[in-house]
């Protein structure tokens, strides 16, 4: 690896935020990174340690809150950092892209997808006519959105959640940048489809030689596409280097309790959280991670320590790096909770539902049916664009039904949610897939939080549902000092946990839970999948879980459903569903499933059949 | 001839008259509604309109009401006033070039006393004369039996509005309307504007100017713009308050008409505390007729002794002076049996120009004696029908006109606009005396005796008359004002 | 771990829901829908109309004929207008003719209300589509161009913008006439040109009255489009097209601008409501020659017939322009076109 | 120091910051404390006006009938001989009163029908967007006569005939925003939690059409202030001698060239009032929108 081939050069970067009183709030400080041609960097980390606002400071954004401290960002000899915003957007979208978070909403809502993706080829290629058209069909194509003819025409809302994410990919790799950042990019995607948009990634990257910045949590999809891998903690990197030997070879405490929570795909062994939650500004004066750390001595309080080189190419930031301890895995076996048979709580038959367009519907749930006894958690697991999120929010009463019925507690429901009892509202709680249009941006996260035992538990107090709030915070993961901020001011998992303690402030009977571990890191992931197990089993909660980690799926549920193309292609208990798959598809996913063998200190990753 | 009171200010003019131009004239006064029949004539724009179309019989001046001949050239009665004969001019032509008949003459008085017509004259003849009363001897006469005596019938038809002669058979229709004026209807807007033409034929001599357009300009203060900026040459009239915005200037003159009408306060003596004299005695006592007149139109007018005639007309009774001692008045409240004063409820309106600045004004300066009195407002809209004649207290204004007829329609037993709702028979058969004597001198002596008679038993406070003013620009010469015509452009030129 | 049962798994044979079938009729039945809704509105607003403009025969009477009318003249009046038949009987008969063609003639009976209304209308609207044409555009692009909270320009333009919509309209357009016509005179005093004059005039006439409109319109086009565009400017959508590298006309117009144009438009329905039937006191000032003059007089003056076409000129104006409004609503926001609820 | 500890503590004071600084949303910008100033300083006016008054606001003939400023009279006279600065000075009362009062009725009837409706969608908004048209139809001066006819004329009468015209103008707004929030998931959340459509209008959707919806109202106030002047020519409302400023400007107008204080005076302090209210709405309106941490480097 010639010096030459650096194509962005982070050094020293800090970022802070003004927060509404007005003084700053750091979250960002001493972060060097280097993203070389033709070869993709992982970042990773908990919820909430500022791998968003480095990737957003390092490409030279800076919205009106955020505030940057110091530090350059070069891209080849320029610094971005000192750039004028003119002159930022000559480099945006054309040799720097970048992906954001919670992609859904970073497509404009009046406008079509063909005229979206247009505009960066338009402006930055000189594509036009005939040629942009089939550039464009191209690239739908290659990230798999089906009939992307008619996809064109569409506008975002009319695709799925992880159909959006993968539109914003297509958008980004229109231009054959330089440097491609992406934040969390698979978040929404199925095990498949996320194979097939990495391969591409690995292509594209290949192929124009494009400095790849890959941000996210779910560190088997890092072990698999990356070369090299940043873990960021409270602000800080602290633990970087080459991906065989940094996730082999762990050396900084935090990283390897990352590599401890990754969920099981074997499924024998139950989550493990990380206790306590990253701070969520920069520590200056210790160890960010000593009051956590199960290693934690006396000088680690006494001082921040610098990020040091280890071993080759390997860098720490931890005073106890050379001394090799040991890595602690919590192999509990996994236990699920009994399911209270012959209750069946929510039952689903021959649901069918569409999109209508100005002359007909297309299904996209094609007769659909399941039931859910009392606490059972029943998975559903199926491609991007398969119509889980529609038969969620059907079932939830947020979208007509052509024909079918939800029967819960054996009565019938109706099936529209304004005409349901208040009681039913109460049990059947919808955590929806992107947490960032579900919580009003105009409320704080207490009131967020509070609202539903407001409405459902009238007789609290205002000082019981404050405290009853805060302990929700911290069941969730996130401190209390949260309580008073507003969405906008909470990073992505952030909020997705917020969107998850307001459904559980209700006490439902039941939870639907779309897609809520996609933002989250493995650590936090498994501490709110052992909340949802605990609820099951103390109160006979159930949960419909949608989720494209079948790791995840294997962890928590007892049944699960397996959709493609609005049809139920499998129903079973998840052992037997994972180890003998019936059906073609089932196959095909259990398959694509990333495997990390944590417990070897090594990895296996299957290549990506797409 | 003009009325003496417009007529100095117009005849200081420079030069000898020129011929040719055309007029731009700003009229506020307007509406949409504002038709060709002169009979029902309700905006000064109808009126400048169609009376420099349509000739009256007589002409009458403002103060003395002296008549003298337009279309009539001569008019006599029988010895009981019951029969009038009138000879018509001879040889003057209507706009569309056939002669003037007595025919139109009879057609005219026709419609005057068609109800359906809803001319306004019908108040001047309806109580006298039927259809049937009409016949036409010969071309150039006309004679008219009336069935009650009126010794100045003719008259008192010509200083009514709308008293234009009209021709046989109109239809009013701005197509075919033709009248015997100085000028010819060129175009009609109703609300926008109209235009006329000199009538080259006309019989008092072709007028000099050309024409006159004339343009409807609602808001009063756009209207002052424009003849500031020049580009407005006559105005209809300005409320007071604007009078000194045109005062001063080379280029715009202020033309004032004097005394153009009274301002009446109207108390029902059927209803408390207005049944007992004195508190009326005591309220014109209070009234401070100088300051009113100051306050509520700067000064712009003359104080009047509460008969609604002008101490310069000649039916005014000699020695008669308006009075004001608060302390008596304050005395004579006392005794009708409110020592502590009175409550009054006045009906005003700001939609009449100067009506609730004199209500506001007389509110205050009555308060002193004892009056404490509250405006009620009406909007311009029910004004005429919910707060006049309806109400025990409100305000009028009158034109100058015969005491009889003034008495016909304020005072006599039976008049529709007695809101006194008193009669006093002395004042009826004094009326009565008046119609019926030919000898001009009797009649004035009667109507002084009637006016002083009236003036002691009705309810009537009238503190004031009020001038009118309009705004002329410098080079235009030889405007008369008349109160029915408004202004008469047949002698007036462009310097 | 016990098992619930298993639930067919069967594949649905064919892609056979059971569903709707909407098509061109249904599209038909839609729009007649809308349209019968639209009359009905209509209808309703010369309904109330008719009975709020109620007044005594006599008091119709004496504003037409004057205060000197007599007993017999007001009958007579009352009697050929028809003004003694009951109310019902009167605004069924007004009904019959209208829808026929027949606007009556008005009060007074001396002008057929059509003529009278009609050039009316043209002028207002002639007024109003000038004024709308010049002022919306400066006003959404000033809204657009300067939605930077907080910053020097846009701190002077909201005290500059604020105090303007805090003027009344006779103040300025007493001032506009003032300094653009009577001391620098280009332009009349008084617009009767745009009723009375050449071509040449009438253009000229209408600069005064439409800049003084347009100066109430422009704060508040402005201040709708500031306060939707900033909000639309913080959000995700804008930022990535930023991040894309677009333009900042770009971003600004086509991607913050479009989705808050909503409140725009209905901000600008209601300017336009305002702009023809609401500008007397311009139309005073001005000397205009237009809808509503003539509506206030008919008012006052309980001249039914020509208020009455007024009311449903304008009414179906509204009309239209609310479905209007609500189809570009639509349009700007996608996710409204038959989604659910 | 456990960075847990060092956030509860700054948590502690930044709840103490909240809870003294409730004027904090208007003054944490300069133009907030204008506009506060100017509004404070109409109130004073409003309220010890009369007690400051140097004559009897209907006292005839202080000076000259329309004498402009100038002899110890500031403001000169009116038509009437009226000191114009007494008449100033005790003549906001209505002003303060009637626009603002029934500018808020009109938001919270209009607003709310017009924001229900929008949500609701279907039928009753069908209705509801005709009913705005017929009452947006309906001439002001028409409903205004209708109102009187119907019940007499007070001030709780004006204050209703104003916020029945202003009504439909703010409820189109409204719905029209509104429409453009209703669709977003936030909505659907209240809806599956089983929120009623009154709290979900109130709660979830007004805050969010804020923007349009307070620069709307804003304004309003002013025109309402000016539609007021116009009703009291009908006979509604002040009724004179009141010194009331709408009253005013509507009887002064006739003059205004000859004596233009005594119309400007009432219409400058109506606009002081509205620029304040508008810069206090606006600076609120930042501090609520929170914007600066949204902003998108545009
Ligand atoms: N408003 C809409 N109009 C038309 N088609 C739609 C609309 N919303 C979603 N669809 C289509 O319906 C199908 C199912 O969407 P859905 O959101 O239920 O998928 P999903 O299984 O949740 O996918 P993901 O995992 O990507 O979230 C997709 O093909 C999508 O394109
Ligand atoms: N506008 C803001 N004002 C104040 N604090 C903010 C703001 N935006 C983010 N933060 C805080 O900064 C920290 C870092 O946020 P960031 O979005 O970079 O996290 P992240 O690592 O991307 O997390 P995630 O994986 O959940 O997306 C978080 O604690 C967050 O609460
Ligand atoms: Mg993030
Ligand atoms: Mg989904």
């Amino acid at each position: 690896m010639s010096t030459s081939s650096v194509a962005l050069e982070i050094s020293d970067l800090a970022v802070a935020y003004t927060q509404r009183d007005g003084s700053l709030s750091k979250v960002v400080s001493d972060v060097d990174l280097t993203l070389h041609r033709g070869k993709v960097l992982g970042v990773a980390g908990e919820s909430g340690c500022g791998k968003s606002t480095m990737a957003l400071a390092a490409i030279g954004y800076r919205p009106g809150a955020m505030r940057i401290l110091g530090g350059t960002s070069r891209l080849s000899d320029v610094d971005l950092l000192g750039l004028p915003l003119a002159k930022l957007r000559q480099v945006w979208g054309s040799r720097v892209v970048y992906v954001p978070q919670a992609s859904s909403l970073t497509l404009t809502p009046a406008l079509t997808i063909g005229t979206q993706m247009a505009e960066p080829m338009k402006l930055h290629l000189g594509l036009r006519g005939q040629e942009l058209r089939a550039r464009q069909v191209e690239l739908l194509t290659e990230v798999g959105v089906p009939n992307p003819e008619a996809a064109l025409q569409r506008y975002p809302h009319q695709f799925s959640g992880g159909q959006q994410q993968r539109i914003n990919l297509a958008i980004a790799l229109s231009c054959n940048p330089e440097v491609l950042i992406l934040d969390e990019p698979t978040t929404g995607l199925d095990v498949t489809t996320q194979a097939r948009i990495m391969s591409l990634l690995q292509r594209v990257v290949a192929q124009h030689q494009t400095a790849a910045m890959l941000v996210s949590h779910d560190l088997p999809l890092l072990a698999e596409v990356c070369d090299q891998v940043a873990i960021m903690y409270g602000g800080q990197v602290v633990e970087a280097g080459p991906v065989e030997t940094l996730l082999s070879r762990p050396a900084h405490p935090y990283t390897k309790a990352l590599l401890a929570a990754v969920p099981d795909p074997s499924g024998k062994r139950a989550l493990s959280a990380i206790p306590g939650a990253p701070p969520h500004s920069v520590v200056e004066d210790a160890c960010p991670f000593a009051p956590r750390c199960l290693h934690a001595i006396e000088q680690c309080v006494q001082g921040n320590p610098r990020l040091e080189v280890f071993e080759g190419s390997q860098s720490v930031r931890c005073v106890r790096a050379g001394e090799q301890v040991a890595l602690t895995i919590d192999d509990r076996p996994l236990q699920l909770p009994e399911v209270r048979s012959g209750s069946s709580l929510l039952r689903v038959g021959d649901l069918w539902c569409e999109y209508r367009s100005r002359r007909q519907g297309t299904p996209v749930v094609k007769g659909v049916s399941f039931d859910v006894a009392q606490a059972e958690t029943l998975a559903i697991v199926g491609e991007s664009g398969s119509g889980k999120s529609t038969l969620i929010r059907a079932i939830a009463g947020l979208h007509p039904l052509s024909s079918g019925s939800v029967r819960f507690e054996g009565v019938e429901l109706a099936p529209d949610a304004g005409k349901r009892p208040r009681s039913i509202r109460r049990d059947m709680q919808i955590v929806f897939q992107n947490p960032d249009m579900s919580l009003n941006p105009r409320h704080d996260v207490m009131s967020l939080i509070a609202r539903p035992m407001q409405l459902f538990e009238g007789e609290l107090s205002r000082r019981d549902r404050e405290e009853r709030v805060r302990e929700l915070l911290s069941q969730v993961n996130l401190l209390q000092s949260m309580a008073h901020r507003y969405p906008a001011e909470l990073s992505g998992g952030q909020k997705q946990r917020v969107a998850i303690a307001r459904a559980f402030a209700a006490n439902p009977k039941l939870i639907l839970a779309d897609e809520i571990t996609s933002a989250l890191d493995v650590s936090v992931q498994a501490a709110i999948l052992s909340l949802l197990s605990s609820l099951s089993a103390e109160r006979g909660t159930s949960v419909v879980f949608v989720s494209h980690d079948l790791a995840v799926v294997r962890a928590v549920a007892h049944r699960a459903l397996v959709l493609q193309e609005g049809v139920v292609r499998e129903v079973g208990p998840v052992d037997r569903l994972f180890e003998s798959p019936e059906h073609e598809y089932t196959r095909e996913l259990v398959n694509a499933i990333p495997t990390f063998g944590a417990d070897a200190g090594g990895f296996q990753a299957p290549v990506a059949s797409a | 001839g003009g009325s003496p009171a417009s007529s100095p200010s117009n005849t200081k003019s420079a030069g000898k008259p020129k011929k040719g131009g055309t007029l731009r004239v700003a009229i506020s006064d307007a509406d949409t509604s504002d038709a060709l029949d002169p009979g029902v004539i309700v905006t000064i724009n109808a009126a400048m309109c169609l009376n420099n179309i349509f000739d009256r019989l007589l002409k009458i001046d403002d103060t003395t009401l002296a008549a003298t001949p337009a279309l009539a050239t001569a008019w006599t009665a029988n010895a009981d006033a019951t029969e009038w004969t009138i000879k018509l001019r001879e040889g003057v032509k209507w706009h569309d070039g056939s002669d003037f008949t007595s025919k139109d003459v009879a057609f005219t008085f026709k419609h005057w006393l068609d109800p359906k017509a809803g001319s306004a004259v019908n108040l001047a003849v309806a109580p006298y004369m039927d259809a049937s009363g009409v016949s036409t001897p010969d071309a150039s006469t006309v004679v008219l039996k009336l069935n009650k005596a009126n010794s100045i019938f003719l008259e008192s038809v010509c200083t009514s509005f709308g008293s234009g002669i009209l021709k046989d058979g109109t239809d009013f229709s701005a197509a075919t309307v033709a009248g015997t004026g100085p000028f010819k209807l060129k175009s009609w807007k109703p609300g926008q504007g109209w235009s006329l033409v000199r009538n080259d034929d006309y019989w008092n001599g072709a007028p000099y100017l050309d024409g006159i357009d004339a343009t409807v300009t609602p808001d009063q203060g756009a209207k002052l713009q424009g003849v500031l900026a020049g580009s407005t040459d006559v105005t209809d009239t300005f409320p007071t308050a604007l009078w000194s915005g045109l005062q001063g200037r080379s280029n715009v003159a202020l033309e004032t008409i004097k005394a153009e009408r009274a301002w009446v306060f109207t108390f029902d003596q059927d209803k408390a505390p207005f049944n007992d004299q004195r508190v009326v005695e005591a309220l014109r006592l209070a009234t401070d007729r100088e300051t009113l007149l100051k306050t509520a139109f700067q000064g712009h007018g003359a104080v009047a002794a509460d008969i609604a005639v002008t101490s310069e007309s000649p039916f005014y009774p000699p020695g008669l002076k308006p009075e004001y001692d608060p302390a008596k008045a304050k005395q004579l409240l006392a005794d009708a049996g409110y020592p502590n004063g009175v409550d009054v409820e006045l009906s005003t309106s700001s939609g009449v120009a100067g009506m609730s600045e004199v209500a506001q004004a007389w509110q205050q300066i009555v308060k002193d004696s004892g009056f404490n009195i509250k405006l009620k407002e009406f909007p311009a809209t029910t004004y005429w029908s919910k707060g006049w004649l309806q109400t025990a207290a409100f305000q009028d204004y009158w034109h100058n006109a015969f005491p009889s007829v003034l008495f016909d329609y304020f005072y006599r037993k039976g008049a529709v606009w007695n809101g006194t709702h008193h009669d006093d028979p002395a004042v009826d058969k004094l009326t009565g005396e008046i119609y019926a004597t030919l000898d001009a001198d009797k009649r004035v002596a009667l109507s002084q005796q009637a006016l002083l008679e009236a003036r002691k038993t009705y309810s009537y406070l009238i503190p004031l008359f009020v001038d009118a003013g309009y705004a002329r620009a410098s080079k235009v010469q030889g405007l008369t004002w008349d109160r029915v015509s408004s202004i008469d452009f047949s002698r007036a030129w462009i310097a | 771990m016990s098992v619930s049962t298993l639930v067919s798994v069967a594949e649905p044979q064919a892609d056979e829901p059971p569903r709707t079938v909407r098509g061109r009729a249904a599209r038909a039945r839609a729009l007649s829908r809308q349209l019968a809704m639209a009359l009905l509105t209509i209808l309703l607003i010369s309904f109330i109309s008719f009975f709020a403009l109620n007044h005594s025969a006599d008091q119709l009477g004496k504003n037409v004929l004057g205060r000197q009318a007599s007993r017999a003249q007001l009958d007579a009046f009352a009697a050929s207008r028809g003004l003694d038949r009951p109310l019902i009987v009167q605004y069924l008969d007004w009904l019959w003719h209208f829808v026929r063609g027949d606007w009556g003639t008005n009060l007074a009976g001396t002008q057929p209300v059509k003529p009278l209304v009609l050039p009316a209308f043209a002028h207002t609207s002639e007024l109003a589509v000038i004024t709308l044409v010049w002022s919306v555009p400066i006003a959404i692009a000033v809204g657009v161009a300067v939605a930077r909270r907080g910053g020097p320009i846009d701190r002077g333009l909201f005290v500059v913008m604020t105090v303007l919509a805090a003027l009344p309209e006779f103040v300025v357009g007493l001032t506009v006439m003032i300094a653009l016509a009577v001391q620098l005179r280009w332009f009349p005093v008084a617009s009767n040109a745009i009723g009375l004059g050449t071509p040449a005039e009438q253009v000229k006439a209408f600069v005064l009255p439409s800049l003084t409109l347009g100066v109430g319109v422009v704060p508040y086009i402005w201040r709708i489009t500031r306060a939707s565009v900033l909000e639309s400017l913080s959000a995700p959508y804008t930022r990535a097209a930023v991040l894309r590298g677009l333009r900042r006309h770009r971003v600004i117009w086509r991607h913050a601008f479009r989705s808050a144009a909503v409140p725009l438009v209905n901000a600008i329905a209601i300017n336009i409501i305002y702009l023809m039937g609401g500008v007397i006191i311009v139309e005073n000032v001005f000397a205009v020659p237009g809808l509503g003059r003539l509506l206030l007089a008919a008012i006052a003056q309980g001249d039914s017939h020509t208020a009455l076409a007024i009311i449903v000129l304008l009414g179906a104006v509204f009309v239209i322009l609310g479905l209007l409004a609500d189809v570009v609503v639509t349009y700007l926001n996608p996710r409204l076109r038959g989604s659910a609820r | 120091m456990s960075v847990d500890g060092m956030m509860q503590a700054g948590d502690a004071r930044s709840r103490v910051v909240r809870g003294l600084a409730f004027l904090r949303p208007v003054t944490h910008t300069w133009m907030g404390r204008i506009g506060l100033f100017l509004v404070t300083l109409m109130l004073v006016v409003i309220v010890f006006g009369p007690a400051l008054a140097p004559h009897p606001p209907n006292q005839l003939n202080v000076g000259l009938p329309l004498t402009r400023p100038g002899n110890g009279l500031v403001l000169g006279t009116d038509n009437l001989g009226r000191d114009v600065l007494s008449r100033l000075l005790t003549g906001g009362r209505m002003v303060l009163l009637v626009p603002i009062a029934a500018v808020t009725l009109a938001t919270l009837t209009g607003g709310l029908v017009g924001m229900v409706a929008a949500y609701v969608g279907g039928l009753f908004d069908a209705i509801v967007a005709r009913v705005f048209d017929i009452l947006l139809t309906l001439p002001p001066l028409l409903i205004a006569l209708a109102v009187i006819a119907g019940f007499g004329s007070s001030v709780l009468v004006l204050l209703l005939t104003v916020a029945v015209v202003f009504a439909p103008q703010i409820g189109r707004v409204t719905r029209g925003a509104t429409a453009a929030v209703v669709t977003a998931d936030y909505v659907q959340a209240a809806r599956a939690r089983g929120e009623r459509r009154i709290t979900i209008a109130v709660r979830e959707i007004a805050p969010n059409i804020m923007a349009p919806v307070v620069s709307d109202l804003a304004l309003r106030v002013t025109y309402g202030v000016i539609f007021v002047a116009s009703l009291n020519f009908l006979g509604l409302g002040a009724q004179p001698p009141s010194s009331d400023w709408g009253l005013s400007i509507a009887n002064s107008l006739g003059y205004v060239q000859v004596q233009p204080f005594a119309s400007l005076a009432p219409v400058v302090g109506v606009a002081a009032l509205s620029v304040g209210l508008n810069l206090i709405a606006d600076s609120m309106m930042r501090y609520l929108s929170n914007d600066s941490v949204k902003d998108s480097m545009l």
